[in-house]
């Protein structure tokens, strides 16, 4: 049976199309602003990577930000919900996961059954998300999949003490012209995410095995800092940004069967 | 005697040079990385215009979040003590100041001598701050210039943003262009919401007594007038309202002097 | 080095006196509030011991507390998680505000490694039937404190436990007021710590250090000490980094009601045959905090401060969330006005953005 | 500026509607006795009421006022002004919202129907400081008369000792002789008949909590809360009886027609923390997944979960003090913990939804002892997110949604197993 799951996160787009258990395509594109428009492009590149054709597949869940605006949807369901299936399983026993995407940053605990036992959502401030790395990067002129990188060659600590994001941005830049080397400055950045992420995380105490998923989980540089904050063994998956899609078919089979 | 004052804000240096009563020249140039440079570029540049070398400089006091920074200043003062100095001059009957800056804006209360009896200062977020003004006119591709003439000529109706934050706001601005939603009423919806915030710190510290609105956001008549609607109050605004705080810094170093001078004589 | 000295010193590290007292056995009873009995814990043989805060951010407490309990608390809690208090015999806390008995809640059922025991004392000052409740729960915490020194309480070593603790208040007093003077003795910031320090050392050693430091201090001035007279009150202040920040703007903080110091010291234990009542009317009718009632008699009291130190300006300070000061703030602010401009800075235990503080607090000094 | 996303409660029940008539019956009474010049009190909280209607005495109840505004979606315009008074956002968002509104230059007609000024006011420190704290400052403004009920906190759970009781009830003595001195006097025959009342109200209380008890729920919390208001405001009076006698009758129709707020009930989960009166639709929201909300455990506060014997109608004194004492938010845990647990097993309740009201100093406290002491003895989950039950300003639809969805999605998974 061929099933598929779309993530429309607020920054990016993710489609996984899943026969059985076997991930035949996936297709990841910027959101944008016509959700509806991403979302089809993003079906249809998956579709044609497959060989196969938009009736071939039995059904869709839909998740992300921008569920709702998804056309050709068989059903929905949360993020929690996906990264949860998605995570378990790639990996059969997790402590919890931990999404960090472009404005959402998710807690999820599960247990040995790989139940959700509890998780925490961020609020309604941009500090600590994609979008403000992504500022920032475009601040430092690297690109957003370097500035992992880059940090990790910092030799001194410095901080970056403004809390909102707006301000660290202006900050940043100052630093910037103060000629700071470059990974120091994103070794500040990265921390102050990092330590906003840990806030989270301990909200709910997560502890042992800890999945890091979503597009942000491909940054090095503050997945070392969070393994240094945390102490627990942080695990990140080779596609770290699909891992929601991934669910979502998976609970498209599911839920068929 | 000559004065200067220096305001090194967060995202303008501004400098004034003061003769005895009169302004001599003045300068604003964007805030660069570096505080101290900031500081020493506006006053050059205001030093050529007023025709003055730096020795004949008196007396200088320095402002702004960057006061600390400013090397050449023979002493520092809060902007909020500044602003008020600064509107008292260029409007005696003052008794109301708003200074909108880029990071942060303070409702100031003063008595006749634009001396400071109560104030109060917005938080840590730029919601409610100059520099989301900004955000927004890159993301509509708007002068800051225009964005006020725009947001009062509303096209449909305003188009309220719900999330407190700028950075958020971004995803809904664009959600809005992408309905279809004319830049007009988006920005109506972006000056109303600093309105408002704006609003409560005027209340906190007491609407009375003839008003005036210092600082770049001045410039924004969008936000101006929905003060004024808010407040009941017609807001004065001077030819330049980013100067008010380095006018008043000048103002502070002239009448240092001249407590000096008293001192001397008595 | 000078007694100023070692009693600053004491106060950046406490640990040493606590591992002196410890060394022969003797233990030790955490508390946080100046409203419990100190006295009944030292006639037991016992050092009764001040939990203080730390600057540092608060990270396991916050799965514990929701964020909207007063950081003091949560930073309290977040240092027991950590075993910091386990130096603790036991822990003991009383009713003053919310935040507190939900610390209670939280230590009861969460930090096994030390004993938590609430001493359950009326809000309502001056009432005799109040008294007569407080004296039943007095009488159950001597016990409590018997079982655990193991010696028994007698009257006299009560009596002498609240002299000792009175020659502390004394000496206190004697010292805080070496900053009326035009231009005081003592800076703000080194009062705090002395104030501090002696709350949490052993009364017989504090006592002689505070008589030699008054000798050693009262014929100082303090430099730049004729700026803007400045009161602070508010929640808690158990680090002198505020005060210093004030002084470092040109202000001279010359008075404090704090429960770290002015708080503390303000009145002493008076005379009762039955030292038990003693001590249950001296924390009865003694309405210095913002949790008692009626509050007429802590406006008399900060009024006194106010006069006495001749204050210009008063900086108050609330802990977001700290529900009895934060009401408070808002309710005397005009009659506080009366007396003098009044500054309100509301902000975290652990002074989250000193830079807008440092503008608010400079403004406000230039506009004295 | 949230765009409307704010829906009213769906209720199913007649008498919760006469309930309604007969609280703003209530007020209007207390505005009539003001005009006629009667001395009005203020109070809030767990000051015992039967003493008040004892002295048939016009009350202001400071929960009214908020309450009425949070539905009618004006909290924040009333907030915005306590806080222009010097009020901080920490504040409870109630007593900011009656502040504002107490103080307003004008107010909406339909709230000057129902706003008097106090002549005097009680206010005790159960189960918050706001309280006293608030009062004072109202006190002050209308400058009005203030006794301050002392009420020790509970440290012993249900076995109250005498001496704490003694204290309690002597506190109310006092309250009774400073509303003597303004002229409202407390009939001791009626207090006792007061007490009888209030015990024949609980009891009926139990039997009605007994009957939602049913599967499938015969009512939603959206009804609850409003049923609870007799609980709250009439107990003592012979109104607040018949009240709960008819809505015993109904109830029991349902139970036995099997009529339930769903036919096909999936889940059912209690609701900890105030709950959003300006969105009362919320409670509903998870019904679209077969998710009923059977409890709330604000339909308990001031008197709903006590055992009702405890009442001696001839030890009037006593038995109000005894009463407020073992309340559930006299704020240590143990006794609302155990209230918590109980309600979890006998409501068969799949999830707890706690949400923290940031400004409340009283419930937030309490969520993740809950959390952890409901996991233990039931194995049932809970969920903690920020909602203001009362600041408009603060909703944030998406995120709560987002909230409630995740956690109904993972309970019906985890039940699937
Ligand atoms: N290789 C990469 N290295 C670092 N960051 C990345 C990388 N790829 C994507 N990102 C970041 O991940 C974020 C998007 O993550 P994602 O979870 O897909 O967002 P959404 O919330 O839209 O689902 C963006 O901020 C983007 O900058
Ligand atoms: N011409 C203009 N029209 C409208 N707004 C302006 C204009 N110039 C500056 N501003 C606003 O003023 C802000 C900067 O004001 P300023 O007082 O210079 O800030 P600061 O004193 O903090 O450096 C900018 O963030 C911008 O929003
Ligand atoms: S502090 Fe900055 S990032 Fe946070 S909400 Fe405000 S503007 Fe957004
Ligand atoms: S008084 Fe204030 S600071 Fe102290 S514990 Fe209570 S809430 Fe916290
Ligand atoms: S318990 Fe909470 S919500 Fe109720 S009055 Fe007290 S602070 Fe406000």
């Amino acid at each position: 049976m061929v099933t598929a799951g779309i993530d429309v996160g607020s920054l990016v787009t993710k489609v996984v199309l899943l026969n059985q258990d076997k991930i035949m395509s996936n297709e990841v594109l910027s959101t944008g602003v016509d959700i509806e428009g991403a979302s089809r492009k993003a079906m249809d590149a998956a579709l044609n990577k497959a060989g196969i054709s938009l009736k071939d597949v039995e059904s869709i869940v839909a998740t992300g930000a921008g569920k709702k605006k998804v056309p050709f949807e068989s059903g929905q369901a949360t993020e929690v919900m996906c990264d949860t299936k998605g995570a378990l399983h790639l990996y059969p026993s997790i402590g919890g996961i931990i999404d960090i995407g472009g404005e959402n940053c998710r807690a999820i605990k599960c247990d040995a059954d790989g139940n959700v036992v509890d998780f925490a959502l961020n609020d309604k401030c941009a500090s600590g998300t994609g979008i403000f790395l992504d500022a920032m990067a475009k601040a430092l002129r690297v690109k957003p999949e370097e500035m992992g990188e880059l940090s990790l060659q910092s030799t001194q600590d410095i901080e970056v003490t403004s809390m909102c994001a707006v301000f660290a941005e202006s900050e940043v830049v100052s630093m910037i012209h103060r000629k700071m080397p470059k990974y120091d400055i994103l070794k500040g950045i990265h921390k102050s995410i990092a330590s906003r992420i840990f806030g989270l995380a301990n909200r709910i105490l997560l502890e042992g095995k800890i999945i890091v998923i979503g597009g942000i989980a491909k940054n090095v540089g503050l997945v070392s800092i969070l393994k240094e904050l945390m102490d627990s063994e942080l695990v990140v998956p080779e596609e770290p940004d699909i891992v929601g899609a991934l669910g979502a078919a998976l609970l498209a089979r599911e839920r068929r069967a | 005697m000559i004065t200067a004052g220096v305001d090194v804000g967060s995202l303008t240096g501004k400098s004034l040079i003061l003769k005895d009563n009169e302004i001599l020249g003045w300068s604003i140039i964007p805030t660069g990385p570096d505080s101290s440079e900031t500081a020493q570029e506006t006053m050059d540049k205001t030093l050529k215009e007023a025709g003055v070398s730096f020795d004949d400089l008196d007396f200088i006091v320095s402002t702004g979040y960057g006061r600390v920074v400013v090397p050449f200043s023979n002493k520092n003062i809060t902007e909020i003590t500044c602003h008020a100095k600064g509107a008292n001059w260029f409007f005696p009957s003052v008794r109301l100041i708003l200074d909108m800056g880029g990071q942060d804006c303070k409702a100031i209360r003063c008595d006749e001598n634009g001396k400071v009896t109560n104030f109060a200062m917005n938080d840590k977020c730029a919601a409610g701050a100059g520099r989301s003004m900004e955000i927004m006119s890159e993301l509509l591709d708007t002068p800051l210039n225009d964005m006020g003439g725009f947001s009062l000529d509303i096209q449909k109706k305003l188009a309220p943003l719900s999330s407190t934050c700028v950075v958020f706001a971004r995803t809904e601005v664009l959600g809005y262009l992408h309905e279809g939603t004319h830049k007009n009423d988006i920005l109506a919806g972006a000056c109303e919401a600093l309105a408002d915030r704006v609003y409560t710190l005027l209340k906190r510290v007491g609407i009375e007594g003839d008003f005036v609105i210092s600082g770049g956001i001045a410039k924004n008549v969008g936000v101006v007038k929905r003060i004024e609607e808010k407040v009941g109050l017609k807001a004065n605004i001077c030819f330049e309202p980013q100067i008010v705080g380095a006018l008043g810094a000048a103002v502070f170093a002239r009448e240092i002097l001249e407590k000096k001078a008293k001192k001397k004589k008595g | 080095m000078g007694s100023l000295e070692k009693l600053m010193d004491i106060f950046e590290n406490p640990q040493k006196e606590i591992d002196e007292w410890k060394k022969d056995g003797k233990k030790i009873v955490g508390h946080r509030c100046l409203y419990v009995p100190e006295e009944i814990i030292h006639a037991a043989g016992m050092l009764p011991y001040p939990t203080f805060g730390t600057p540092e951010p608060i990270s396991k407490a916050d799965s514990y507390f929701q964020p909207c309990a007063c950081e003091f608390v949560r930073n309290i809690f977040d240092l027991s998680m950590d075993k910091k208090f386990d130096f603790l015999d036991t822990m003991v806390l009383c009713n003053t505000c919310d935040a507190v008995r939900h610390l209670y809640n939280m230590w009861d059922s969460y930090i096994d490694s030390v004993p938590c025991y609430m001493v359950n004392n009326p809000q309502k000052m001056y009432d005799e039937s109040g008294i007569q409740f407080y004296l039943h729960e007095l009488e159950k915490f001597k016990e409590l404190m018997e079982d655990l020194s193991g010696t028994k309480i007698t009257d006299d070593a009560l009596k002498n436990s609240i002299e000792l603790f009175d020659e502390t208040r004394r000496l206190l007093k004697e010292l805080n007021a070496l900053r009326m003077r035009d231009i005081p003795a003592i800076a703000g910031s080194e009062f705090l710590r002395v104030s501090m320090a002696s709350m949490l050392m052993p009364k017989e050693k504090a006592n002689l250090l505070l008589k030699e430091i008054i000798d050693e201090v009262k014929d100082r001035e303090i430099k730049d000490g004729d700026g803007p007279r400045i009161m602070l009150t508010g929640s808690v202040m158990d680090n002198p980094t505020l005060i210093e920040l004030v002084e470092e703007m040109g202000g001279v903080v010359v008075a404090d009601d704090f429960c770290t110091s002015t708080k503390y010291f303000w009145y002493e234990t008076k005379p009762n045959s039955n030292p038990m009542e003693a001590i249950a009317r001296f924390n009865l009718e003694r309405s210095v905090c913002g949790h008692t009632h009626p509050v007429s008699n802590r406006y008399d009291y900060m009024n006194e401060l106010i006069d006495d130190f001749n204050v210009d300006g008063i900086i108050y300070f609330n802990i977001k969330y700290c529900h009895p000061f934060v009401y408070e703030s808002a309710t005397i602010k005009k009659q506080l006005e009366e007396k003098a401009p009044v500054l309100i800075l509301e902000t975290d235990h652990s002074l989250s953005g000193l830079g807008q503080l440092k503008t608010r607090v400079q403004a406000f000094i230039e506009m004295l | 500026m949230t765009t409307k996303v704010t829906a009213p409660g769906k209720k199913n029940l007649e008498t919760t509607l006469e309930i309604s008539k007969a609280i703003r019956a209530y007020y209007a009474g207390v505005k009539l006795a003001k005009m006629e010049g009667k001395p009005v009190v203020w109070s809030y909280g767990l000051v015992p009421r039967e003493i008040f209607h004892a002295a048939e005495a016009p009350v202001l109840y400071l929960e009214h006022l908020p309450l009425m505004i949070g539905a009618k979606q004006l909290s924040g315009h009333y907030m915005q002004i306590a806080e222009e008074e010097g009020f901080s956002r920490d504040v409870c968002a109630f007593h900011r919202c009656f502040l504002g509104c107490s103080v307003a230059k004008e107010r909406e007609p339909y709230l000057d129907k129902f706003f008097v000024s106090p002549d005097l006011i009680v206010a005790s420190n159960l189960p918050c400081m706001s309280e006293t704290k608030s009062f004072l400052y109202s006190a002050d403004y209308h400058d009005a008369p203030y006794y301050f009920l002392d009420a020790p906190i509970n440290t012993w759970g249900k076995d109250v000792p005498e001496y704490a009781i003694d204290y309690f009830a002597g506190q109310l003595q006092g309250t009774i002789d400073f509303m003597a001195e303004k002229g409202i006097h407390v009939d001791w025959d009626r207090l006792k008949e007061a007490v009888r009342l209030s015990k024949k109200l609980v009891e009926l209380w139990r039997e009605i909590d007994v009957c939602r008890r049913a599967v499938p729920a015969p009512i939603s919390s959206v009804d609850g809360l409003t049923a609870a208001y007799p609980l709250i405001q009439l107990p003592g009076t012979q109104l607040g009886v018949t009240l709960f006698e008819r809505l015993l009758e109904e109830l029991k129709g349902k139970v036995e027609r099997k009529e339930g707020v769903l036919e096909d009930e999936k889940l059912r989960l209690m609701w900890f923390g105030v709950p959003p009166f300006y969105n009362m639709g919320l409670l509903n929201y998870g019904e679209k997944y077969g998710a009923v909300v059977v409890k709330s455990m604000v339909e308990y506060i001031a008197g709903g979960g006590y055992d009702p014997a405890i009442l001696d109608p001839d030890q009037p004194l006593k038995s109000l003090a005894y009463k407020a004492l073992i309340d559930i938010v006299n704020p240590t845990a143990e006794n609302m913990l155990d209230f918590i647990v109980d309600a979890v097993n006998d409501f068969k309740v799949d999830g707890l939804v706690g949400v923290v009201k940031r400004s409340c100093g009283l419930l937030p406290g309490y969520m993740r002892l809950a959390k952890d002491t409901v996991y233990e003895n039931t194995g049932v989950p809970t969920t903690i997110f920020d909602l203001d039950g009362l600041d408009i300003r603060e909703y944030d639809d998406a995120t709560s949604k987002a909230n409630l969805d995740s956690f109904i999605e993972a309970l019906l998974a985890s039940k699937r197993r």
